[in-house]
């Protein structure tokens, strides 16, 4: 063996181990190219973004008073708002939500803590993952071939919400999964070693710690429900019937928020007054709900971060390396 | 002298420079190690001899590895750690802001506490350190690999399998395969970070025998928890301990391998050896 | 190279072994509380303990030592079934506590309050320290009555020898507390339950040596109420705590672990029986 | 009485997982029985081949809805895949932590953007500045959708791609830098090979976005149906497009079984898909499904079970 070891010192040099200086300059060079052009990508990107919110909202801004946020549109004079538009799209959120979360929560504990790997855990898991990809445009087809035609629900705000429950489900499912499998082992393998059962180990030492990740399902989901178009076209209709606004039926037609937007803007309705800027304003209100949400999910992602922080001893100032 | 003229000599003299190496590879003069605010090590002074074993050992916190991590700079990836003092190989300063660093961990080989082969090939991660400089003949690329597995001993386990993945071997061959990557471009000095704490016995064995022939060419410092794999394995061992106080490592106690475990000096290296302590 | 190595055999006897004459009276005298005989333990078709003897006796504590990966956790792990979570896990042969079969029964949650566990790192809930110290009186059928739980959390911390540093903070999330006094918190909420056998997972390797040393102190006190399994690396910990030990092994080609010896801890280091024991005690090996 | 409600407990929560598994099948059953009945009213010939869609004529040829996706998606991918590789890759590799928190926000940002407001603001930037840039009709178009999209499908390909890099064990980086690396051959060399099956999960998905997308692209697409697109920047539709402007005002029963088939052909793209990304990934499903916080046994796991589920590195 020594005498291998001997082979490689003496061949220290044929092994280009000695700097190849024009290589290495060129690895630098590479290095630093590199480091620019993503750079730049990622610039772009945030430019971007920054750019159109701030946009968005010089041209929506104006528009925006609490007669705005509370009136509806108005045919003959100036002035008018989105009052019924806001309140659909509130609606549809709670009407979602309610159906989403027990449900999406439910399963998420399922696939967290009870599957078992197998064909059937493996055939939920696929049809998660099919469902949380197949197009928004595709459930408002289904939606307007199950609810509209075969349960004669109609164009209506309960078809709109039950199509979005199915949208949203596999998101919720997902999030809430998640956050319930950041749940360190040791927090289970703790309630089951002072015995235990695997449901109160669920109930008191699993769920209680994952909360804040099912609220913030539960914001992103409302977020997204806020802000869905094409499927609530099929399903809710395009229109609010003037003698029926802020109307608590559910089996009412409805126009949400983001749909109004774009009636405004491709569709049109003849006559309205003030229609550009209705539509801006409206964008306005979307983004800042948009906004809101993802604070609100930052914050409860954080608490659940620090829940779940400080498990593994008292940390050493800062180090994230052992020794 | 500047890195880079440096470097130009060193390929011109050649095998000359290895004659002419000086018997103290690495000196550390007053180094202060820091996390963020927290000081994980601090004033350490110490030379390590060239062609030699050094081992690092004390108890764990004491910073042993954060001070043998901080000698080929991989530290640097912690966000908020920071090294002051003097911190030479040759006479290059390790610690300067001008230095390249990735000449610094060219010459500069590490082996970590986890075997971390590539998932690549076993001939790829070998090449790996030697594709990253340049072109090289496909025939020298092949020799070299082959001189490097078996000086890791582990050629004869896997020369009829060089293209499968490196993640196919057992925890000791991946480790001989990253002692084996670490070899492929000749560095002068290896840094071992408890190379066999996650390996079994035999692989254990296997690898300090590995270690004890390297030493004749390479200069070796290696951090480990095992006493008796610092007694039978070094030349040098370096004690550290850490300051009730403020919690910051030291260095207690320097000396021959086999003074330190026969007559330690201090009473700290005493008792951590018979056990009391740690 | 050699010499060191001789050097550090020859210290063999400066491990400072456990002498306290009281425990030594009662080695060997002891009822045996967990007891294998014959016992098997696979992963799937991978056989991971091979026939282990053993005894852990009452109001003892038992260290299980041995190079990683020679099963002495697997072998501990059984101990309270937490192996059950384990897909393909099984075993063969006889895990007995206090003569009744572990794995004949049927009411795990009964079979793990009676087998507590602390695990090798502090694994406190995200809740105040009264919480969780009162978490296992909370489970299952035969719960500890409401108005109890104050008193039983307060003997449990007490019993952990960490009342007088929360006492004042007893409403504070537990993952405030250091590493170590997380740790006693563990045990606090183990014994809350009052089991009759505490199984120790390496329960300081996570630990500086000072909270090492506090834990090591609270095991001597909790010894006269309970039993204790330990396993550690440590064998300078082992020396010093444990009663019994047993020193495992692990078959270098099936890679099935073994006990080669087990005895008085004191006979064992001092005068192991097996060269293997020996080597591994004096470092030659692992 | 404890057992019992342990078992209620699992079953309620089975049930509302098997929902999942139902809805898939009625999402295929509903939409595919439906849409079938097409080939009633016109021949498969030339529902499939027909290079004409016009209810008008009751052609219903899908190929410039067929055509029209394709091209959109490619075209976008083409920009978007490299694009959102740099920047998940800056934010691994390269961005200080401040600059990642920032980063991580406005792709989050992108995200939660309703696909109106993406509309909105094609409508009033990228087309406009795409007729007056390349003076050519009205700029609306496949090149305006697919620029749109670029942007739409960031954040999906974004957080995929920079989960698949973030999640490659330190260990990799060490061992790369420590054998004389640079960044950027640490990079290319060792965790973008490793990441691979995470990138192309990351760019399949993205692209399942760019089909999928409806109200940004119906906005500024142009929505001409009645021929192939001969350009990028004459009008053209999408297959979600045609759905969402022509289904609520379908009257003829033809007509609308010719639209719910593309909703079927494009559930069937999407079921494709996803079956590519098991594939991309070796069987395993796209995020989360098997990462478990922590292992069983914490820390030491025993050797014989790491050996079992065959060391991973």
């Amino acid at each position: 063996m020594s005498a291998d070891v001997r082979d490689l010192v003496a061949s220290r040099e044929e092994a280009g181990a000695v700097m190849n200086m024009g290589a290495r300059r060129r690895a630098k060079f590479n290095d630093t190219v590199a480091t620019v052009v993503m750079s730049a990508a990622s610039l772009l990107l945030v430019v971007v973004l920054f750019g159109v919110i701030f946009l968005l909202l010089r041209a929506g801004l104006p528009a925006l008073s609490w007669s705005f946020l509370t009136t509806a549109g108005s045919f003959v004079n100036t002035g008018g708002g989105i009052g019924p538009q806001i309140f659909v799209s509130m609606y549809i959120l709670v009407l979602s939500l309610l159906f989403t979360t027990p449900l999406g929560v439910g399963a998420a504990i399922y696939m967290a803590e009870y599957a078992k790997p197998g064909r059937l855990t493996t055939l939920i898991r696929f049809s998660t993952e099919a469902l949380a990809s197949v197009p928004s445009v595709v459930f408002g087809v289904f939606g307007a071939i199950v609810f509209l035609t075969t349960f004669h629900l109609g164009f209506s705000v309960l078809s709109g919400a039950l199509t979005l429950t199915l949208l949203n489900l596999p998101l919720m499912v997902r999030l809430a999964e998640d956050s319930m499998r950041t749940v360190p082992e040791s927090y289970r393998e703790a309630s089951l070693a002072l015995g235990g059962t695997r449901w109160e180990t669920i109930r008191k030492a699993v769920v209680p710690s994952a909360i804040p990740g099912i609220v913030t399902a539960m914001v992103l989901t409302g977020g997204r429900i806020i802000g869905e178009t094409a499927p609530l076209i099929l399903t809710t209709g395009t229109t609010i019937s003037p003698n029926a606004t802020y109307s608590l039926n559910p089996l009412q037609t409805g126009e949400t928020l983001a749909v109004h937007v774009w009636v405004l803007k491709i569709v049109g309705v003849p006559g309205l007054q003030d229609a550009q800027k209705v539509a801006n304003g409206a964008a306005a209100v979307l983004l800042l709900i948009v906004l809101l949400v993802n604070i609100g999910a930052a914050y409860f992602t954080g608490r659940l971060q620090k829940r779940l922080s400080g498990t593994v001893g008292a940390p050493r100032a800062g180090g994230r390396k052992k020794d | 002298m500047s890195t880079a003229s440096r470097a130009t000599v060193a390929s011109q003299v050649g095998s000359a420079t290895q004659v002419a190496a000086p018997e103290l590879a690495l000196r550390l003069a007053n180094v202060n190690l820091y996390y963020g605010s927290f000081r994980a090590v601090k004033d350490v002074t110490l030379d390590i001899k060239a062609r030699a074993i050094t081992a690092i050992i004390g108890p764990s916190g004491c910073g042993k590895s954060t001070l043998l991590r901080s000698l080929n700079r991989i530290n640097d990836r912690t966000p908020i750690f920071r090294a002051e003092g003097t911190l030479k190989l040759g006479d290059i300063d390790i610690c300067a802001p001008t230095t390249d660093l990735v000449e610094i961990r060219r010459r500069i080989g590490m082996v970590f506490q986890r075997p971390n082969p590539f998932p690549q090939s076993i001939f790829d991660n070998v090449a790996f350190g030697l594709k990253l400089n340049g072109r090289m003949p496909r025939q020298q690329l092949t020799e070299v690999v082959e001189q490097s597995l078996r000086g890791a001993a582990l050629w004869d386990d896997v020369k009829d399998k060089l293209d499968q993945s490196a993640l196919g071997l057992s925890g000791g061959q991946q480790q001989r395969l990253c002692i084996a990557r670490a070899l492929a471009t000749r560095p002068e000095v290896l840094l071992m970070d408890e190379p066999a704490s996650a390996l079994d016995p035999i692989s254990t064995l296997r690898i300090e025998e590995l270690i004890n022939d390297l030493k004749r060419q390479y200069t070796i410092v290696i951090v480990t928890h095992n006493m008796q794999q610092a007694a039978r394995a070094s030349d040098v061992t370096v004690m550290m301990t850490m300051d009730t106080a403020d919690r910051a490592g030291n260095v207690v106690e320097v000396g021959d391998t086999n003074q330190i475990f026969t007559n330690p000096r201090d009473r700290q290296t005493e008792e951590y050896i018979t056990g009391r302590f740690g | 190279m050699a010499q060191p190595a001789q050097a550090a055999s020859n210290q063999g006897p400066a491990l400072q072994v456990r002498t306290d004459p009281s425990q030594n009276a009662a080695v060997g005298a002891a009822q045996p509380q967990v007891e294998a005989r014959h016992f098997n333990f696979f992963y799937g078709a991978f056989k991971a303990l091979d026939d282990i003897n053993m005894v852990a006796g009452e109001h003892q504590i038992t260290a299980l030592i041995g190079p990683s990966g020679c099963g002495k956790s697997t072998l501990l792990r059984a101990m309270n079934r937490m192996h059950d979570r384990t897909p393909g896990a099984h075993s063969e042969g006889q895990l007995l506590l206090n003569g009744q079969d572990i794995n004949a029964v049927e009411d795990l949650v009964e079979l793990r309050k009676r087998v507590g566990m602390i695990f090798q790192r502090p694994n406190p809930f995200p809740m105040s320290i009264f919480d969780n110290v009162a978490y296992g009186m909370q489970l299952g059928s035969q719960r500890v009555p409401q108005r109890e739980i104050p008193d039983r959390v307060e003997q449990a911390l007490h019993g952990a020898a960490l009342w007088d540093e929360v006492k004042d903070k007893i409403r504070q999330s537990g993952l405030a507390l250091s590493g170590g006094q997380q740790q006693r918190l563990c045990i606090a909420r183990a014994i809350a339950v009052r089991p009759e056998v505490i199984l120790m997972d390496e329960p300081a390797s996570a630990l500086d040596p000072i909270s090492t040393y506090k834990i090591e102190e609270l095991m001597f006190a909790l010894e006269r109420e309970f039993t204790i399994v330990i396993v550690t690396h440590n064998l300078q910990q082992a020396a010093r705590v444990a009663d019994q030990t047993v020193f495992l092994t692990m078959n270098p080609e099936t890679r099935a672990g073994f006990v080669v010896e087990a005895g008085p801890t004191g006979d064992l280091f001092r005068r192991p029986k097996d060269q293997r024991t020996q080597d591994y005690i004096t470092g030659r090996f692992g | 009485m404890a057992r019992r409600n342990a078992i209620l407990a699992q079953s309620i929560f089975f049930s509302a997982a098997a929902i999942l598994v139902l809805s898939t099948g009625a999402l295929v059953l509903f939409i595919g029985s439906t849409g079938l009945r097409v080939f009633s009213f016109i021949s498969p010939a030339s529902f499939f081949f027909g290079r004409s869609w016009d209810q008008n004529t009751q052609d219903f040829g899908v190929l410039p809805l067929l055509f029209g996706s394709l091209a959109t998606t490619l075209v976008t991918l083409v920009i978007s895949a490299p694009l959102a590789i740099a920047v998940s890759i800056f934010m691994v590799e390269i961005a200080p932590r401040p600059i990642r928190r920032i980063m991580r926000t406005a792709v989050e940002l992108f995200a939660s953007l309703p696909s109106v407001i993406y509309g909105l603001l094609g409508l009033t930037l990228v087309v406009p500045w795409l007729r007056d840039a390349l003076h050519v009709g009205l700029g609306k178009g496949i090149l305006a959708a697919a620029v749109v999209l670029v942007f739409m499908t960031q954040p999906t390909m974004v957080s995929i791609a920079e989960d698949a890099l973030r999640s490659l064990p330190e260990s990799l980086r060490e061992g790369a830098l420590a054998v004389g690396a640079t960044r950027w051959q640490m990079i290319w060399r060792v965790l973008v090979p490793a990441a691979r099956p995470g990138l192309l999960t990351a760019v399949i998905l993205g692209m399942g976005r760019a089909i999928g997308e409806t109200m940004a692209v119906q906005m500024v697409v142009g929505n001409i149906t009645s021929r192939i697109p001969s350009n990028l920047v004459s009008g053209a539709t999408t297959m979600p497009a045609a759905i969402v402007t022509q289904l609520p005002e379908a009257t003829s029963p033809a007509h609308r079984a010719a639209l719910i088939m593309v909703a079927f052909l494009l559930l069937v793209i999407t079921l494709i898909l996803i079956a590519g990304v098991r594939l991309a990934t070796g069987g395993k499903s796209t995020k989360a499904s098997t990462r478990r916080a922590v292992p069983a046994a914490q820390g030491g796991r025993p050797a014989a079970v790491a050996k079992l589920q065959g060391d991973k590195v």
